[in-house]
């Protein structure tokens, strides 16, 4: 893409997120039980839910890789992509969930079935990052690597219901919760989308940048096969063969 | 048919190599025992802890063994190229995948009895409910065996496959390792009928993984 | 039998093999030759299904491999620098198992065991064996399977003169029982003896492809002058 | 003076390789963090019994992730005969052991910042004595590096190493265990003297260790 | 240089060096041959004092092995089958440590990359490397660390042209840079030619010793007659 649009997009992002801190800290209000601590709110649901969709674009693509007819490295590379930046959502959900917790449950963390499921969620992408990471070339590691997605993502929908099937401590089903704050339905609804919305741009702009690496690093389209082959040429000429 | 007799003659060859070189027997066999007794040092040997405390580390020592025999079994695939021979062989990759599961789940059951029988006189342990017991174990062990074939193969060949395994087949593992342990410990205070509804949970995680490995397995073994 | 058209295999960023024509008609015997690291490994390996085609087509014994790498598995063979076998089975064991995997006979395995003259080994695990003996037994079992197309890469290396002469009744009589036979090595003096035709890599493509191999010219390697 | 430089040359290559490859970083570091995690399942999760088994548990996760490290650093020298290599070299037993029980330590030290810090998170634990703490995890680490390396070498090229060496190092380091938990128990406790007396067992034990290392291991290296 | 009276070398249960008699002064080029499994590599690996004397005298380079093996160590090289690399580190990286290992400088590390011409995938991972390149790496590695006693263990198999070149006058040059060199080779017409005395190794068992090598008859393997 341009320069100008990169610088677009980012731009977007930092007001997007600014905003989002001016509503959390400033304009919605603090909660009737928790005071300040609820505005985490806006930090912790966005990067969660973010989290979500990044791991679902991460098997989305790695079924687009399997597919023989969609096959294109650019899928592979994504995949990769999406899932590190999920990871790093996982990660701040953790985070700010047990930095919420503290105030709110008294505690950094319970062993609840949605803190659970989240842990491994966050174990299992670890995984499938480093099972990325293991010097193998594209060829070897793009099947394995798909195919690891996919089972992993099974997790999801389960950290997901956690607190439908289990009982837990955690919060359950909807935002609009009532032992969270009655007054939620105004702004504080609003902060939340609003945030949720600044999140997923961030999200796309991190995902596009890693994989503008990647594809520098090893995404090889028709031209740089093209590329690669000349040089080989190239340079075998000069040893006499 | 044939995908029967190709499981056999895979489960087949794996069992020879272990009954050759005897490293379940004598190097993870040893190794799950010694888990179990340091276990017992972690927890600072106060014994009025340790029943309560028994079916969890029981499964913890069995996992922390399996991830050992399921190392094992694809270190034996990796030497000269022995997964390429695979990929050549023209074995159907389901069935290399039953073969090689099979051979883990028989290894891991006779670990399972012989540490049992050491938790249950370590730990003090009183036994109840044999058949749930049992039954938990099996469909444990399948689940534990298919899983582990199958991030077994997917880190074939990568670099340090050794230490890739534990991290990849660990947190996949967690339902079964839940499930086990609370199957036992229910069983254990004699609620039989949760501990059903535990091995229920277990039975289908196992048939997903096996499901998963037949299909999975072949495409796996297939670089790209 | 094989024909690859402008085929392109990367291994990482390297185009190991750098868009390779070749055509290979059934029965023949091809020698593969070139410098270390010309791709010749390379181009057995994608021959063999084991190494996905980036770009360009590749057909071995009537099948896209593009489309599929597996159907052809059973009916070649590959001996390469590994054996494929398991260090802690014996001869024996390692040749039954490969054998029966591709569906053949414990009979074939045991005539291949005779012929390569590794019954004195035959209960040796296969970790004991000597560099020369693990080049039969991989011989061995490419017999046993009986394939149509025999893939040798550097079938020679490590073989006594007794192995040679098995190895090259072997590959002279392919043609006769069917088998097409491709040969990559360095042993030039040997292989041309063999060769119906030799074919040139060089930096992952063809380069000169030769219908006579007999000529001395070409036949004795330029060493020879060089120094002796 | 040589020998130093030999050490250093040796430790470099190991850390070398692990900075291409990752492995200690990417791979056995989130596997310590699943045991930390998986060993809450084990215990039931009742969250009083946690804080005061934490120090037995750190330990026994570190010494897993130990294991996977060991077990590495020897695949490492497993692969293209490199074990001939470094006997050909001609570099010194002793220093070869130096040089990779110190790869080994400094990978063990990072692991056990990062584990640490998860476990005061997760089991709710308070942190108190944090120069004995720190003195503790130096002393048993180095004992732990030092060990495993001695057995590592014992075990390569033995067949199905990377059964072996835990097994082997398992009973081996036991005392380590043994001393830093306690020393970690007592420390959280606030008894910073009784910490101390276990401190200095720890480094007695280390200090045997790694003299009986540098001594034993180019005879080790010899073997057969 | 080498001196064997008797050697007995016990690999498990099986004497693959059963009382060998060898006496090899320095300077010498001498050839080992045999069948597969005669003992060739048992015999290398014992003078490079990487095996155990089970029984009779050794002595290499003036030490005598059953007292200490490790004593020759820095003044001896040997090429094998395997490279003793580490797949993740590339061929400088390998390189230097090897040298650096033995004492020697980085200098001649480089030297000895340029001379084998490798310096092409000088930064490509080992793991990565072809066969043929593979061997190069090692027989760089050995030149580097300037050994008294340099020890070939099929040191042909899988060098192109080019490489052999260099490979031969490696060791043409040796006596000239006060080496000795031990070569087992296969690849007897080679070997012949740079060897100054051929030892043929049978059963574990030195059997005849052969001052002259250039007899034709010996020089041409019977393979020829036998078929062409
Ligand atoms: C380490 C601790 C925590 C973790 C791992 C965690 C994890 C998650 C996850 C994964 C979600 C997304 C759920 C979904 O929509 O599927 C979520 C949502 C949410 N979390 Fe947490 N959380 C933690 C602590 C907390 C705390 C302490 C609070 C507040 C008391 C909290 C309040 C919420 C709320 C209100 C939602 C949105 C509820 C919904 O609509 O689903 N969380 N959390
Ligand atoms: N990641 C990489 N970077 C650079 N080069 C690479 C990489 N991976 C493989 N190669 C090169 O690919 C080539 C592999 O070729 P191949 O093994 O087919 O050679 P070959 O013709 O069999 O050589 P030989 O005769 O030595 O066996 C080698 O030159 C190797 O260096
Ligand atoms: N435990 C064992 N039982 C039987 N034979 C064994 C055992 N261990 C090793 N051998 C034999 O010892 C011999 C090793 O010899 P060595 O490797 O030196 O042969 P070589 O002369 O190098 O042969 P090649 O030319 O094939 O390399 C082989 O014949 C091998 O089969
Ligand atoms: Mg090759
Ligand atoms: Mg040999």
């Amino acid at each position: 893409m341009t320069l100008v649009r990169k610088y677009a997009f980012g731009a977007a992002v930092l007001v997007a997120l600014a905003v989002t801190a001016v509503l959390a800290l400033f304009v919605s209000p603090d909660d009737a039980v928790q005071g300040d601590a609820v505005r985490l709110l806006y930090l912790h649901v966005p990067s969660a839910w973010i989290a979500y969709l990044a791991f679902f674009v991460t098997a989305v693509a790695s079924v687009l890789w399997l597919v023989p007819r969609t096959r294109r490295p650019t899928w592979d590379l994504l995949a990769g992509a999406s899932a590190e930046v999920g990871v790093i959502f996982t990660g701040l959900t953790l985070a700010l969930g047990s930095l919420w917790g503290r105030p709110v449950w008294g505690t950094w963390w319970e062993w609840d079935a949605r803190l659970t499921t989240t842990a491994i969620m966050f174990f299992l992408y670890l995984g499938y990052v480093a099972l990325r990471r293991t010097g193998a070339t594209a060829d070897e590691r793009g099947k394995r690597c798909a195919i690891a997605a996919l089972i992993a993502f099974a997790d999801v929908p389960i950290v997901h219901f956690s607190v439908n099937w289990w009982q837990t401590l955690h919060q359950t089903g909807t935002v609009f919760n009532e032992e969270l704050n009655p007054t939620i339905h105004g702004s504080m609804a609003f902060t939340l989308v609003f945030g949720v919305g600044a999140f997923t741009l961030l999200y796309g702009y991190l995902v596009l940048r890693r994989l503008r690496i990647a594809e520098l690093e090893e995404g090889l389209e028709e031209r740089e096969v093209e590329r690669a082959i000349a040089e080989r040429l190239r340079a075998e000429q000069v040893v006499p063969a | 048919m044939m995908f029967v007799r190709d499981a056999l003659l895979v489960a087949g060859k794996d069992l020879r190599i272990e009954r050759r070189s005897r490293v379940a027997l004598q190097q993870i066999l040893p190794f799950g025992g010694i888990v179990i007794v340091m276990f017992a040092f972690a927890l600072d040997a106060d014994r009025t802890s340790l029943p309560s405390a028994a079916p969890g580390l029981f499964w913890a020592a069995v996992l922390l063994a399996a991830l050992l025999a399921i190392g094992r079994s694809f270190t034996v695939e990796e030497a000269n190229g022995a997964r390429d021979g695979l990929r050549l062989s023209g074995l159907d990759g389901g069935s290399i995948f039953a073969g090689k599961a099979a051979a883990i789940a028989v290894e891991l059951f006779l670990l399972e009895v012989v540490l049992g029988v050491a938790v249950v006189v370590l730990y003090g342990v009183a036994l109840h409910g044999a058949v749930v017991l049992v039954c938990a174990a099996v469909a444990a062990t399948i689940g534990l065996a298919a899983t582990g074939t199958v991030y077994g193969v997917l880190a074939t060949g990568l670099r340090a496959r050794d230490t890739l395994v534990p991290l990849l087949v660990l947190p996949a593992v967690t339902p079964v390792m839940l499930g086990a342990t609370r199957a036992f410990a229910a069983a254990l205070e004699g609620s039989t009928s949760e501990a059903w509804q535990w091995v229920q949970l277990l039975a289908a995680f196992s048939l997903l993984a096996v499901a998963a490995g037949v299909m999975a397995f072949g495409p796996l073994l297939e670089e790209s | 039998m094989v024909h690859l058209r402008s085929a392109v295999c990367m291994l990482g960023r390297f185009p190991a093999l750098a868009g390779a024509d070749l055509d290979v008609e059934s029965g023949e015997i091809v020698l593969l030759s070139g410098a270390n690291g010309a791709g010749k490994t390379t181009l057995l390996r994608l021959c063999a299904g084991l190494l996905p085609l980036r770009s360009g087509q590749a057909e071995v014994l009537g099948v896209d491999l593009a489309v599929d790498r597996r159907a052809i598995r059973r009916a070649l063979a590959l001996v390469g620098h590994e054996t494929f076998c398991y260090d802690d089975l014996t001869v024996v064991e390692n040749l039954h198992f490969a054998t029966r995997a591709a569906g053949h006979s414990s009979a074939a395995a045991d005539a291949a065991l005779e012929r390569l003259a590794l019954s004195r080994v035959a209960h040796v695990t296969h970790g004991r064996l000597s560099q020369g003996q693990r080049r039969r037994v991989s011989l061995a079992i490419a017999l046993a399977r009986d394939p149509r197309l025999l893939l040798l890469d550097e079938p020679h290396a490590g073989l006594d003169e007794e192995g040679r002469l098995v190895l090259d009744e072997v590959v002279r009589g392919a043609p006769g029982e069917g088998r097409t036979v491709l040969i990559a090595s360095h042993e030039l003096d040997l292989a041309r003896k063999l060769a119906t035709r030799e074919v040139r890599l060089a930096a992952g493509q063809i380069r000169e492809a030769r219908a006579d191999v007999s000529r001395p010219d070409i036949s004795r390697p330029p060493r020879a002058e060089a120094i002796a």
